[in-house]
């Protein structure tokens, strides 16, 4: 029987409306294929890959095109078969804005000749682990942490492997159908994951507003009966999948400020990163493809779509029947942590969980601002327990050792104080602003404290040449003075008449 | 023993030396620019306080009066007063040099801080003994201490909002310690002594 | 296709100012209608003169800061304002009264300190207590409660528009008809010429449980305060820290000594207990911002009130106790901030 | 009227012998002031105040007889921390011509440089290297964009870009 407990709640957080269920009504559409592919060589850690392969070559589905720089960086495939038509500087959506790196433009063709199967599955850890690497699999959550770096828990020993399944911001709802369908797949994954951790136990984390994923992942539980796979249900609030806020409602411990899970025995994982992995298991198959939420008002008929990674966004959004006409912004991400972008020719990466186009009515901030009435809303919702209202008048005034102190780094930037905030402060953007401020300050800082210490050493460098300066002066000035000057003059006088004499 | 703490409960709080007597306004006002400066400010004046109305009280018993120069009371209280301000002077700049350049001139104007020749002359005009004395001067050194550093917290409170330009500064800072002396007047009509 | 771009997060705020101070405003009509119904139109009146001295001093101040002044008259931060003043000052009082307090706490308590947002001292508090301390004839001019058994009757509508006009009274009202003590003020009086609390209470002026007027009111403001609790405009924690420090210190004292000091349930439903609790401690912007500054900020409240009560020379020192609780909000925050989340 | 001045004159003497006793044993460091307005400098070591360095100039401040708004690199920031912790009067930095920044860092244009080490020994941080009549360069790690550099140049060949190229 498999265990099911119901976890309590994180601090902090707020209810939003989901809807999800207008794009997590449908199955994955898994037959889409691009008509040309833009994969990034760039990943969000970790040095960028170098292509391997030349113009006009053709390739296969799931072949190295970029292998990895050193020895755990992460390669990259091709998401499709086709022809490589060129190699170059492309835009790409990376950590919150857009920025071009180095991409492999490939021209697609339809007949899907696969290059990858099944490889043998070896058995020590740290083979694995660089197997992981080289299949070049990140997490999907959205921060795209390479797995392998994630799993390698080098001597700290986890307890608990926590696949995170929450997915708590409105409008995704990839995770949601990804366990619908492959909730065995996503189990077997997820063993696989323990396996390599040594941890005691899976903990499958599903909000409580998903019943069919809970079911599927019940039932699959059931099927595989390792008594090692619990089940938690977590209260429907955002922003339940941080993985902070995960740990606080699943264990009640808290994660120590500027540390990673893995330091109190915790890994977690998503739900698509273990199916990923274990398609890399069953198949051979690397990361080339991963469930994208196409979603919002603007988009004709919403829906979730399995992409191939490097994918231009405009033709996905076309594959989903285009915009309806009065779109105003198109987002990556959520409505709560995404960011807008300026243009969709832009190749979906393995960061982009949802595609979002809202339209006017849904999305209309409101353009009056008032000052901070010091209400408290916002702290009574910040999952950091934090005070966003005094961090904001800290950062109008830039008293940056003032924003160290109130934990600034310890934002997660989750927006839950913008929604509450009866004076429609841009709260979370100016915490953005100032996370930027505070890194230049550091910077500055350091610098300054190296500059400081260069000039001293070159201020005892300097006195200590002026030194032996003095020293040879004193020395030639004591030689000189005393009766053998007299002597010395007349040497000098005769060697120059002996000289004239000789002429 | 009640009546000791109430000298001190009305020296503090209901004729608080600052707010309702108003005396020693200057460094009230002038030293109450950051929490630490005013932190320092307070203990600096409590200490010249306690030495102040102790060695004011034995002069005026142990000196003047077998010799009955009565009359020096006011000088030697003022020679008595500079002194413990200047030891109070060089302790602060020996213990903590930063907390000193912080209060800079503030802590040689405590020598003329009206509140701590009033608390001399009041002391020996209601003919206090040694201990009322010393509690009496306590008393008024809490009362200063704790409206020195309300003002503090409340001044680097009103420096992050925008004043309206004409008001930045001591204008603000002045309607802010008249509204905190209103205040203070709800404790008028207890019982004190 | 392009796209404009906005900042995170994409949605619509669930409230703003206005909708919250309107809320506040809503939340006063319970105790606006018993006021009415006990003592009479006069604080209708002083509401309307109140609120049209904080429009008119709130705009002339905007133009003055060269701030929008219609976003800054509407927020309505204003008219609460003045409400409050007009609930915490006599109802038969001249026209200039309010007009006074209402000035002095939107000028000098809010716009001097920067504006909504801004003020460390409640404005509410400021305007009282500045009327309390320079007119203390015209604020004590408090009218008997509407009591037919007892003879008293409250002015028409009109008599208190020409008396607040005017300050003369229609021939027929004898003049102690409006010069009446508070019951808070009876008590004082009578245990400062040492007669027992059971004797004063015979005074037909005392309701059940508090003064016979007050009560009721009292009560209905409860009413108004649950609606703010319910709709989250307030959080519970300053409501309930006055309310618990006002009832430990008076249950402690009367059990001591019932007949020197009031029973609790005097204490609660008498003079300004309950609105001060509910509405004017918890403004916002001049209470503490974390819960457990809130905590320490309401206690202290609560005790000081019941110590000026008892001991001081006001009959209601809860003006004081806020004005006092507020110069202490920047050090209670200092000290008060909550533990963050992974941090020991 | 004899005894009254023996009375305070001896008050006054007893206080003086406590008062010198006192300082004697209370002797005190002022360098910990020094280094605390130190690092309310930018510390860029760029002697556009006047003072060879920031410490020279921190200890001028300390000692006052400097004025607290003569660092350009800090400009009206840095004046108003120093202000705010020295007690005195905030006055705008009077000459920004020259102002150095931290974002920027030098740069030698290898064509003109003709190996004179004129700017390496101007450097204050020693952040340029090279040897005689050799090509010479900046190591921006190193380089707080501070100009000194740039004046002695004879053939004016060192410009300043921007730190993050």
């Amino acid at each position: 029987m498999v265990k099911n407990h119901i976890a309590k709640s994180f601090t902090g957080g707020i209810k939003l409306n989901a809807n999800k269920n207008v794009s997590s009504s449908k199955t994955i559409a898994e037959q889409f294929i691009p008509s040309k592919l833009i994969i990034p060589m760039s990943h969000q850690f970790g040095p960028d890959a170098i292509p391997i392969v030349k113009v006009n070559q053709r390739i296969k589905k799931g072949e190295l095109i970029g292998e990895p720089a050193d020895k755990n960086a992460l390669a990259v495939h091709a998401s499709c078969s086709g022809q490589v038509t060129a190699i170059e500087q492309h835009q790409e959506p990376i950590v919150g804005e857009v920025s071009s790196s180095t991409c492999v433009i490939i021209q697609t063709n339809k007949d899907d000749d696969v290059s990858h199967q099944k490889k043998y599955w070896p058995r020590d850890t740290q083979t694995r682990l660089n197997l992981i690497n080289q299949a070049g699999i990140v997490g999907l959550g959205g921060g795209s942490f390479p797995t392998a770096e994630k799993l390698n828990s080098k001597s700290l020993n986890c307890e608990l492997l926590i696949l995170n399944g929450a997915e708590c911001e409105p409008f995704i709802s990839c995770d949601d159908v990804l366990m619908r369908e492959h909730a065995t797949e996503v189990l077997r994954g997820g063993m696989a994951m323990m396996e390599l951790v040594g941890a005691s136990a899976i903990l499958v984390c599903i909000e409580d507003d998903k019943p069919e994923a809970l079911n599927a992942v019940y039932d699959a539980a059931g099927q595989l009966n390792s008594k090692l796979i619990q089940i938690v249900t977590l209260p429907t609030r955002y922003p339940a999948g941080g993985e902070k806020q995960l740990i606080e409602a699943v264990t009640g411990k808290e994660v120590p400020s500027g540390e990673y899970p893995i330091n109190i025995g915790f890994i977690c994982q998503n739900v698509g990163t273990a199916y990923a992995l274990d398609r890399y298991i069953q198949l051979g198959e690397p990361q080339i493809n991963r469930v994208v939420t196409v979603t919002g008002q603007g988009i004709k008929n919403p829906q979730n779509v399995l992409v191939p990674i490097g994918s231009p966004i405009s033709e996905l959004i076309s594959f989903c029947g285009g915009y309806n006409d009065d779109v105003s912004h198109l987002i990556l991400g959520g409505n709560m942590m995404g960011y807008s972008l300026h243009t969709d020719e832009l190749p979906v990466t393995k960061a982009t969980n949802c595609i979002l186009a809202i339209n006017k009515s849904q999305e209309e901030k409101s353009t009056q601002i008032w000052p901070c009435i010091r209400c408290g809303d916002c702290a009574s919702v910040c999952p950091a327990k934090l005070l966003p209202q005094r961090i904001v008048k800290a950062y109008t005034n830039k008293n940056f050792n003032k924003l160290e102190e109130l934990g600034l780094k310890d934002c997660i930037e989750c927006g839950c104080c913008d929604v509450v905030c009866p004076s429609h402060i841009p709260l979370t953007a100016s915490f953005k602003n100032a996370k930027y401020l505070t890194e230049e300050a550091t910077t500055h800082s350091l610098l300054a404290n190296e500059a400081e210490m260069r000039h001293n050493l070159k201020k005892i460098r300097l006195s200590k040449e002026q030194m032996k300066v003095d020293r040879l002066h004193a020395e030639l000035k004591s030689n000189v003075r005393g009766d053998n000057r007299k002597s010395m003059i007349n040497d000098a006088v005769n060697r120059s008449r002996k000289l004239r004499n000789k002429k | 023993m009640t009546e000791l703490v109430l000298i001190i409960f009305s020296a503090a709080l209901v004729n608080n030396f600052v707010l309702v007597q108003f005396l020693g306004l200057c460094p009230f006002l002038g030293a109450s620019k950051k929490f630490e400066g005013a932190l320092g400010m307070g203990l600096a004046t409590a200490l010249v306080l306690t030495i102040a109305s102790a060695l004011s009280y034995l002069i005026e018993h142990l000196i003047l009066a077998p010799f009955d120069v009565e009359y020096l009371r006011l000088i030697s209280f003022i020679l008595v007063i500079g002194a413990s301000v200047q030891f109070t002077e060089l302790l602060l700049r020996r213990a903590s040099p930063i907390l000193h350049q912080v209060l800079g001139i503030y802590i040689p104007l405590i020598a003329s801080n009206c509140a701590v020749l009033g608390v001399a002359l009041l002391n020996s005009n209601a003919a206090r003994n040694l201990s009322e004395a010393i509690y009496y001067g306590a008393g008024a050194a809490i009362g200063f201490g704790i409206a020195l550093i309300l003002l503090s917290t409340l001044r680097e409170r009103i420096e992050e909002e925008d004043v309206p330009g004409p008001f930045r500064g001591p204008a603000i800072t002045l309607i802010t310690a008249g509204i905190m002396s209103i205040a203070f007047f709800g404790f008028t009509g207890f019982p004190q002594i | 296709m392009q796209f404009t771009i906005t900042k995170a997060p994409y949605v619509k705020p669930i409230t703003s100012i206005p909708i919250v101070m309107r809320h506040v405003l809503y939340a006063l009509i319970p105790a606006l209608a018993a006021y009415i119904w006990f003592f009479g139109f006069g604080i209708c009146i002083n509401i309307l003169i109140a609120c049209i001295a904080a429009v008119v001093s709130e705009a002339f101040m905007l133009y003055l800061r060269k701030q929008p002044i219609t976003q800054g008259i509407t927020d309505g931060s204003a008219l609460v304002t003045a409400v409050l003043i007009a609930f915490s000052i006599p109802p038969l009082v001249p026209w200039w009264i309010p007009v006074i307090g209402t000035f002095s706490a939107i000028i000098l308590a809010k716009h001097l300190y920067g504006g909504i947002g801004a003020n460390v001292f409640n404005p509410a508090m400021v305007g009282y207590a500045i009327l309390l301390l320079s007119f203390p004839v015209e604020m004590t001019h408090w009218a008997p409660p509407l009591a037919e058994e007892l003879g008293y009757e409250v002015l028409g509508f009109w008599s208190t528009i020409i008396y607040a006009l005017s300050s003369s009274l229609p021939i027929d009202t004898n003049i102690d008809a409006i010069t009446q003590a508070t019951p808070l003020d009876m008590i004082k009086s009578g245990i400062k010429n040492n007669s027992t609390i059971t004797e004063i209470r015979m005074d037909p002026l005392f309701g059940k449980l508090g003064s016979f007027g007050w009560e009721w009111i009292s009560i209905y403001t409860i009413f108004g305060g649950l609606y703010l609790l319910y709709k989250g405009i307030i959080n519970w924690h300053i409501p309930v820290s006055v309310l618990t420090s006002m009832m430990i210190f008076s249950a402690l004292f009367y059990a001591i000594d019932s007949d020197q000091y009031l029973s609790p349930g005097f204490h609660l439903l008498s003079g300004s207990t309950i609105i001060g609790a509910f509405f004017i401690a918890t403004d916002p912007t001049s209470a503490a911002t974390s819960n457990k500054g809130r905590l320490i900020y309401g206690f202290g409240i609560g005790s000081l009130a019941y110590a000026i009560r008892t001991w001081g020379g006001f009959p209601d020192g809860f003006a004081f106790a806020v004005l006092l609780m507020n110069s202490s909000v920047p050090l209670l925050d200092r000290y008060t901030r909550p533990r963050i989340y992974g941090k020991s | 009227m004899a005894t009254a001045t023996l009375i305070l004159s001896g008050i006054a003497i007893t206080l003086a012998i406590l008062l010198m006793l006192a300082a004697r044993y209370f002797s005190s460091s002022t360098n910990e002031v020094v280094e605390k307005i130190e690092t309310l400098l930018p510390r860029i070591q760029c002697a556009q105040c006047g003072y060879p360095g920031c410490r020279p100039y921190a200890k001028a401040i300390a000692e006052e007889n400097a004025e607290i708004n003569l660092c350009p690199p800090g400009g009206d920031e840095t004046v108003r921390r120093l202000a705010n912790f020295l007690g005195r009067e905030f006055s705008p930095v009077t000459e920004p011509v020259k102002a150095a920044n931290l974002n920027t860092v030098a740069l030698i244009s290898e064509e003109l440089c003709i190996g004179c080490n004129l700017c390496s020994q101007a450097c204050p941080v020693d952040a340029i290297v090279g040897v005689h009549q050799r090509m010479h360069t900046v190591i921006s790690e190193h380089c707080t964009g501070c100009r000194l550099c740039v004046s002695p140049c004879p053939v004016d060949c060192i410009s300043l870009i921007p730190r993050h190229g």
